[in-house]
């Protein structure tokens, strides 16, 4: 069994476990850092898959910022966690039951002759320069340059949604408003006032 | 006549003369009402030429009018009367003056939204008349609720929006089964001109499928026996105003209905499920000509009374093809229909004039409750007078035009079988029983409270109008040919035309 | 002659009109002026067409005058129909009329509705002149509610009297039930003869004979029995025969002016002259024939019994009318067509009579109508006395009177006739002769004989009733007397209707008596040797003897015949069952269908019924927006795990 | 060799495990998004391993849209939470009915 299985098995489980652990574990901190290692893992085995710039696109945006994201709103929530967790049985036998039969379902879609070895055995090797960012730019900015624009405005709306939803501006604060400065009219500043003038004593 | 563009005007007239009394506004009551005046007799002169013009000889359409309308699906403003819809463009136009009238000093509020709303529903509902497009005619047919809603559910009685909302959603859920045989008929002949879809080659099972939705959607309106129960409530807790028109003009659009549409559309439906219609017509005349004797409540007695007469217009229209099938002629068959039609005119008028009597005794004792009057004839004797020569009219005397409608349908039924005719005629025993039991309990007797003691006659204005109802009820017993001898074309026409089988 | 004819007809019509519509304006002698100048009219010219047709010998006139609707076809018209036939009838009617229309300035004296009860009498008699005098079905129906219409107003004139307006509120309803078969008939007619005409409809009745129409599945029945027997139906409605009588007692709540008028001479024998107009119908089936016969006979026989327990003086003459009607009915149904309208005719004179006498006595009594506070008034009201007795003669049938002529040729007629239950209706005739004897004259001697029953205050004002309420009673008497002497030559027996009545050869009766007919006194004299008069006489005899001689045998009357004592009171139990089941019946009927028709199946099952199922449908769906995440998220997933077993499974 | 089932396999083991976890754990909204955020891992492994086995790199440009789509999602999601935090005082999901219907 080729080095190359063994790799893929090793990490398979271990994405396996953390995902698991995951939904699993009672603090959201470890959940969040089990998630991370999930992502670790997916990535090494897309660099099996021979894709390199979207795992390390992974493993630095994703990883890197929402990952980071989350640790950050987990702490800055102080989270109870004891509450969290009673529910937790008396939901269990049902999730079971229904997670089974999702993938009892998938494993029979998944595992039936159409994926079989012989439709898609032969798998040629990329030739030693190949390089898998140069095929994905080639590739994004020319077909698909409009999904790419609109990914662009989706990450737009998002930041100025997140930015609006959390923005508070905390009361109190002195600030300019240039727009109400410049209305100001001379006449209700500055008034002439007629005043008779009397001897010096 | 000029082809100044007499429909039109008789239609937009009064919904815009309606809005400029709404710009007048409620805080000159006087000089809304005196606009809401001038308005629907203008329209009432208007729709004079109409009958004055109106050529007799000849079934097809006259004063039409065709503009395209929205091109893209053909739809076309197409406007146009004959026998059938000018007398009852005629109704509507003078019973609008009289409930303007009826409405002068009783409604205090809103003055002017009140006068709106029954110019605008004036206009709309000439419209549904001489509409020929389909789509045109849906949509006066629609907007007609809207105005009839208000008018029930803000100048009402206490149970006002209870009423008013089954009212809408009755009419409404008949309208909308009509909609969908329009529109398979417009996918059919695709144009929206009814007169169309007259004969449009139809399949006998396309045929029973129009004529079931044509029949729900009018069956609503007329109403017929199950789907009857909003109008008892409709009137009861309607303004006087808005119960003559409901019961004067509105159920006749049901009656129109079947002959502008169901008849001669699909006429071997017709003639497959006359049955079911039948029995509906004589169960309404029956069944409810005993409920209607113990009624309690004065307008309900009469709402009652107004379904079983209504009994009648389906009668004479479907007693058409058992004629044929039992004499194998077609004689008598124009008569049945020709009573169908007189009949809902004079109903209109009757029906009008008995809701405007229990309005003139609501407006004084602000009850309708028949127990709380008794000896009205001691202390309102011209009153009383009106009251028993409309109450005999609903019974149906000869002499009144009450009559010449169910005398014509009993005549033609006859023909169609005995059993028809015999169950018909029991309207002269009902209709005289609970009419004139309620005249004596309410009119006859000693005076029966100080509140009936202390009721002063009938006043100038209150006179006029049941004096002009009562000249017409009357003229039309006496002298019918007038109304008669406009739809005799029309009605062969539509006999020859239902007789010959479309499939 | 159209001007005349029109002239009778809206003479009564115009006087009615100006005192009816100004009733509050005018003074009262305008308008009994006006109303009387009318009928006076109207009387003079149907004399001058009585003797222009009958004298004159005139063609039968048959025009019509307006179109009152064309459908089709059928031409719907009012017109006129003049024969000797109606020109005795239009003369009865408006001479009645007239005596009633004086005799009323008197009795209403003292009545504030004093206009509007000219107006009525007049517009009545307007009624019934189109009714007599129409040519074509539809007018006569015009005519035949517009007659029941003014009885209505009448009879419920005195509108603060509950009995009163309960009273015409039932004559009305009744007076419909009997218009529903009429117009059934009507609708019958147009049906078979396309013509409402009476000429095109007698013309085609031949051809008419033989057919039949199915209303029974299975029973073939003849065409002209339905049409007739339908057109009776609304004779006896009109004509207070047996089931359909009960309001002609109850009528007597109205004035007696118009118990004269009304419910004695005119209107309830509209219902004998429109079968006697429709004898070339009735001529064409047995069945409807021998059913006038039966129920002529009834009634004349049972309506008798009633008359003798009553105790209010309108209501024993009333039922006397209710039994004569059956006398007129049963002449009907021996086709003696003419015998019924001759004694129709001298009716009229001697029911009018007795009905204003009691009405002078009511008016001497202080309108007290109960008979048994009154007696011996013969002293006090010596004319109303004389004429009451000639007409009670009249009315028993004393030979030489003219009752006597009309009544005894109907009973020979019966005897004759072989019409099927003709046997039953001649027995009936004969004992109602001892019957109609007998109350006549238990009224007689309780009334003007033996000593006063009433309170000594009444006594003390009792005069002779004012010339204008005698008059008329003396104008009526002496026809009373003399008119069936002249009369009954050239009516029965010198083909005096023939024009307008047809009777087929081998039921003529009237036909083969005039065989053993040999002149008026002739018939009086073989009167005496008849049964009829010594039936009559042991009648009054038998009445005398109870009544004057051994009153006690009257008191004791009530233990010994109780059942059938209390039977009669009742009136058979037609007033109870008609208000039991009619009545309360169509109401409670209209209850249950108002309760659980309308309001409960309709509005409670399908209105408000679809509403709350709406409102309970939407409560279930309510709880499934739990607010709670996960049952969302739980949603989404059995979504997820629905679609992908779908794209599994397929 | 790895074929392309096993990647299918474990792609689909990934999904159902998001999926349980979206629903056992009834009160912590943040499991949920992070389940969420397992679930279009899932769904990026997919795209990868068709793309790689198929030869054409479009599926890897659609995982490039995902990735953005994931993101911005997240960013919303945690906002939503800040912002409910710091309204309720508490993201616990039991107390967050007012929604009730």
């Amino acid at each position: 069994m080729g080095f190359e299985k063994f790799l893929f098995y090793l990490f398979a489980a271990i994405l396996v476990f953390a995902a698991l652990r995951v939904i699993t574990v009672r603090n959201p901190v470890h959940a969040a850092l089990f998630l991370v290692l999930a992502f670790f893992n997916s990535a090494v085995l897309w660099l099996l898959l021979e894709a390199e710039f979207l795992a390390i696109v992974l493993v630095l945006v994703y990883v890197g910022a929402v990952m980071v994201l989350f640790l950050f709103v987990v702490m800055m929530l102080d989270v109870n966690v004891a509450p969290m967790r009673e529910g937790f049985i008396h939901y269990l036998p049902v999730g079971i039951v229904i997670g089974l039969i999702m993938v009892l379902e998938m494993g029979l879609v998944v595992g039936s002759d159409f994926f079989d070895a012989d439709h898609f055995a032969a798998v040629a090797a990329h030739p030693a320069d190949f390089s898998d960012t140069k095929e994905l730019g080639g590739l994004l900015y020319t077909q698909y340059v409009l999904p790419f624009e609109l990914a662009a405005v989706i990450l737009l709306v998002a930041i100025v949604a997140a930015i609006s939803l959390t923005l508070r501006r905390r009361p109190g604060t002195k600030h300019q408003a240039p727009a109400q400065q410049v209305l100001v009219r001379s006449q209700d500043r500055v008034r002439l006032v007629q005043v008779d003038s009397e001897e010096k004593q | 006549m000029s082809e100044l563009p007499l429909l039109s005007l008789v239609i937009w007239g009064p919904i815009l003369i309606g809005l400029g009394v709404l710009f007048v506004g409620d805080e000159n009551p006087t000089g809304a009402r005196r606009l809401a005046l001038v308005g629907s007799a203008l329209t009432f002169v208007l729709s004079i030429p109409l009958y004055t013009a109106f050529d007799a000889s000849t079934a097809d359409m006259q004063f039409q009018e065709l503009l395209p309308w929205i091109s893209t699906f053909n739809v076309n403003y197409h406007l146009g009367i004959d026998g059938f819809s000018m007398p009852l463009i005629l109704l509507t136009s003078f019973m609008t003056v009289v409930v303007v009238i009826a409405g002068w000093e009783v409604i205090q509020t809103r003055v002017s939204q009140y006068m709106a709303a029954f110019l605008i529903m004036e206009g709309l509902m000439i419209g549904v008349f001489a509409a020929l497009d389909a789509v045109l005619f849906y949509v006066f047919f629609e907007g007609m609720l809207i105005p009839m809603f208000l008018i029930i559910g803000i100048w009402g009685g206490p149970r006002r929006v209870y009423a008013t909302i089954k009212f809408f959603l009755y009419t409404f859920m008949g309208s909308v089964f009509m909609l969908v045989a329009l529109l398979y008929l417009y996918s059919g002949a695709d144009s929206f001109s009814i007169l169309a879809y007259h004969d449009l080659p139809l399949t006998l099972r396309e045929q029973t499928l129009l004529f079931l939705a044509f029949l729900l959607g009018f069956a609503v309106k007329v109403p017929m026996w199950p789907v009857h129960t909003w109008l008892p409530d409709a009137h009861v807790e309607a303004p006087t105003g808005g119960s003559v028109i409901l019961a004067a003009i509105t159920l006749k659009i049901g009656g129109y209905g079947f002959v502008r549409f169901a008849l001669p559309i699909t006429p071997d439906a017709s003639a497959a499920l006359d049955w079911l219609v039948i029995s509906l017509s004589l169960i309404a005349v029956v069944y409810i000509g005993l409920v209607a004797l113990v009624q309690q409540d004065l307008k309900k007695l009469i709402a009652y009374s107004s379904i079983a007469h209504m009994g009648f217009v389906t009668l004479g229209f479907f007693v058409v093809f058992s004629i044929q099938r039992h004499t194998g002629g077609l004689q008598g068959a124009a008569m049945g229909i020709e009573g169908g039609m007189v009949q809902m005119i004079s109903h209109g008028f009757i029906s009008g004039a008995l809701f405007l009597c229990v309005g003139v005794l609501y407006d004084r004792m602000h009850t309708r409750e028949i127990k709380a009057y008794g000896g009205v004839v001691n202390t309102m004797p011209i009153f009383a007078a009106f009251m028993v020569l409309f109450a005999m009219a609903n019974a149906g005397l000869p002499g009144t035009s009450g009559f010449i409608g169910e005398f014509m349908v009993i005549l033609s039924s006859f023909k169609a079988s005995f059993w028809i005719a015999f169950l018909a005629a029991f309207t002269l025993i009902l209709g005289a029983a609970y009419s004139l039991w309620m005249v004596k309990r309410v009119v006859f007797g000693e005076v029966a409270n100080e509140g009936v003691a202390k009721l002063e006659d009938i006043n100038r204005r209150e006179f006029a109008m049941l004096g002009v109802l009562a000249i017409v009820v009357v003229l039309f017993g006496v002298w019918p040919d007038p109304l008669v001898s406009v739809m005799h074309t029309s009605v062969d026409n539509l006999v020859q035309h239902i007789s010959v089988s479309k499939l | 002659m159209e001007q005349v004819y029109l002239a009778i007809v809206l003479a009564p019509l115009l006087g009615a009109a100006i005192s009816g519509l100004f009733c509050r304006v005018i003074a009262r002698s305008v308008a009994h002026w006006v109303t009387i100048i009318g009928v006076a009219v109207s009387f003079l010219l149907s004399l001058v067409v009585l003797n222009h047709h009958v004298v004159g010998g005139a063609p039968t006139y048959n025009e019509s005058l307006y179109t009152w609707m064309e459908v089709e076809g059928v031409r719907m018209e009012i017109g006129f129909l003049v024969d000797h036939l109606t020109a005795v009838m239009i003369s009865v009617v408006t001479f009645v009329s007239l005596m009633v229309h004086i005799y009323t300035i008197g009795y209403m004296h003292d009545d504030d509705g004093y206009n509007r009860f000219f107006s009525y009498i007049s517009l009545f008699t307007f009624s019934m002149l189109m009714l007599v005098m129409a040519n074509n079905f539809l007018q006569l129906f015009f005519g035949w509610e517009a007659v029941g219409l003014v009885s209505y107003l009448l009879i419920g004139f005195w509108y603060k009297k509950p009995t009163a307006i309960y009273a015409n509120l039932k004559a009305f309803l009744v007076n419909r039930v009997g218009d529903f078969g009429f117009l059934l008939g009507i609708a019958a007619v147009l049906m078979y003869f396309n013509s409402l005409d009476y000429a095109d409809v007698f013309k085609a009745a031949p051809l008419m004979a033989g057919l039949t129409m199915q209303i029974w599945p299975g029973a073939d029945w003849l065409v002209m029995s339905v049409i007739c027997i339908l057109l009776f139906v609304g004779a006896m409605g009109k004509s207070a025969q047996v089931p359909l009588h009960v309001w002609l007692p109850d009528s007597m709540e109205g004035p007696t002016p118009i118990s004269a008028l009304i419910h004695a001479a005119t209107m309830v024998t509209a219902g004998i002259f429109m079968v006697a107009r429709m004898s070339p119908l009735f001529e064409y089936s047995e069945t409807a024939l021998s059913v006038v016969l039966v129920i002529g006979a009834i009634t004349a026989l049972f309506m008798g019994f009633l008359g003798i327990v009553q105790n209010d003086i309108k209501r024993v003459v009333a039922y006397s009318t209710l039994s004569q009607l059956g006398y007129m009915t049963v002449a009907l149904g021996a086709s003696a067509y003419s015998a019924a309208i001759f004694h129709l005719m001298t009716h009229a004179f001697f029911k009018a009579l007795l009905f204003l006498g009691a009405g002078s006595v009511i008016i001497a009594m202080h309108h007290e109508q109960d008979i048994r506070k009154m007696g011996g008034l013969r002293k006090y009201l010596p004319i109303t006395w004389i004429t009451f007795l000639v007409g009670t003669l009249a009315l028993i049938g004393t030979p030489f009177f003219s009752g006597f002529y009309s009544k005894d040729s109907i009973i020979e007629a019966v005897h004759m006739s072989h019409t099927p239950g003709a046997g039953f209706a001649y027995f009936c005739v004969i004992l109602g002769v001892f019957v109609t004897a007998f109350y006549s004259f238990r009224l007689y001697f309780l009334v003007f004989h033996g000593e006063g029953r009433m309170d000594d205050e009444t006594r003390a004002h009792l005069h002779e009733t004012p010339p204008v309420v005698t008059v008329p009673l003396i104008l009526l008497a002496i026809p009373s007397v003399f008119i069936g002497y002249f009369t009954i030559e050239p009516m029965l027996f010198g083909g005096f209707l023939s024009d307008a009545i047809q009777v087929a050869p081998d039921r003529d009766v009237l036909d083969y008596l005039s065989h053993h007919f040999h002149g008026a006194a002739g018939f009086a004299l073989h009167g005496f040797t008849g049964p009829a008069f010594w039936l009559a006489l042991s009648g009054s005899v038998a009445a005398w003897f109870i009544y004057m001689k051994r009153p006690d045998i009257a008191d004791q009357a009530e233990e010994r015949a109780g059942g059938l004592y209390r039977l009669l009171l009742n009136k058979y139990g037609f007033d109870d069952f008609n208000q039991i089941v009619f009545a309360d019946g169509s109401r409670k009927l209209g209850g249950l269908l108002a309760r659980f028709g309308d309001a409960g199946l309709i509005d409670g099952v399908m209105v408000n019924g679809s509403a709350k199922a709406v409102g309970w449908f939407a409560s279930i769906a309510r709880n499934v927006q739990s607010g709670y995440l996960y049952h969302y998220a739980f949603a989404m997933i059995l979504g997820l795990l629905g679609l992908l077993s779908w794209l599994v499974i397929q | 060799m790895i074929t392309l089932a096993d990647y299918l396999v474990l792609s689909a083991i990934l999904f159902c495990l998001s999926v349980a976890g979206i629903f056992i754990n009834r009160k912590n909204v943040l499991i949920l998004l992070m389940s969420i955020e397992l679930m279009l891992l899932a769904v990026n492994f997919n795209f990868i391993a068709f793309a790689r086995y198929l030869d054409d790199t479009a599926g890897e440009v659609f995982v490039f849209f995902v990735l953005t789509v994931a993101a911005a999602e997240a960013a919303i999601g945690l906002a939503i939470l800040v912002v409910l935090f710091r309204n309720r005082g508490t993201i616990n999901v039991t107390d967050l009915d007012t929604m009730k219907g």
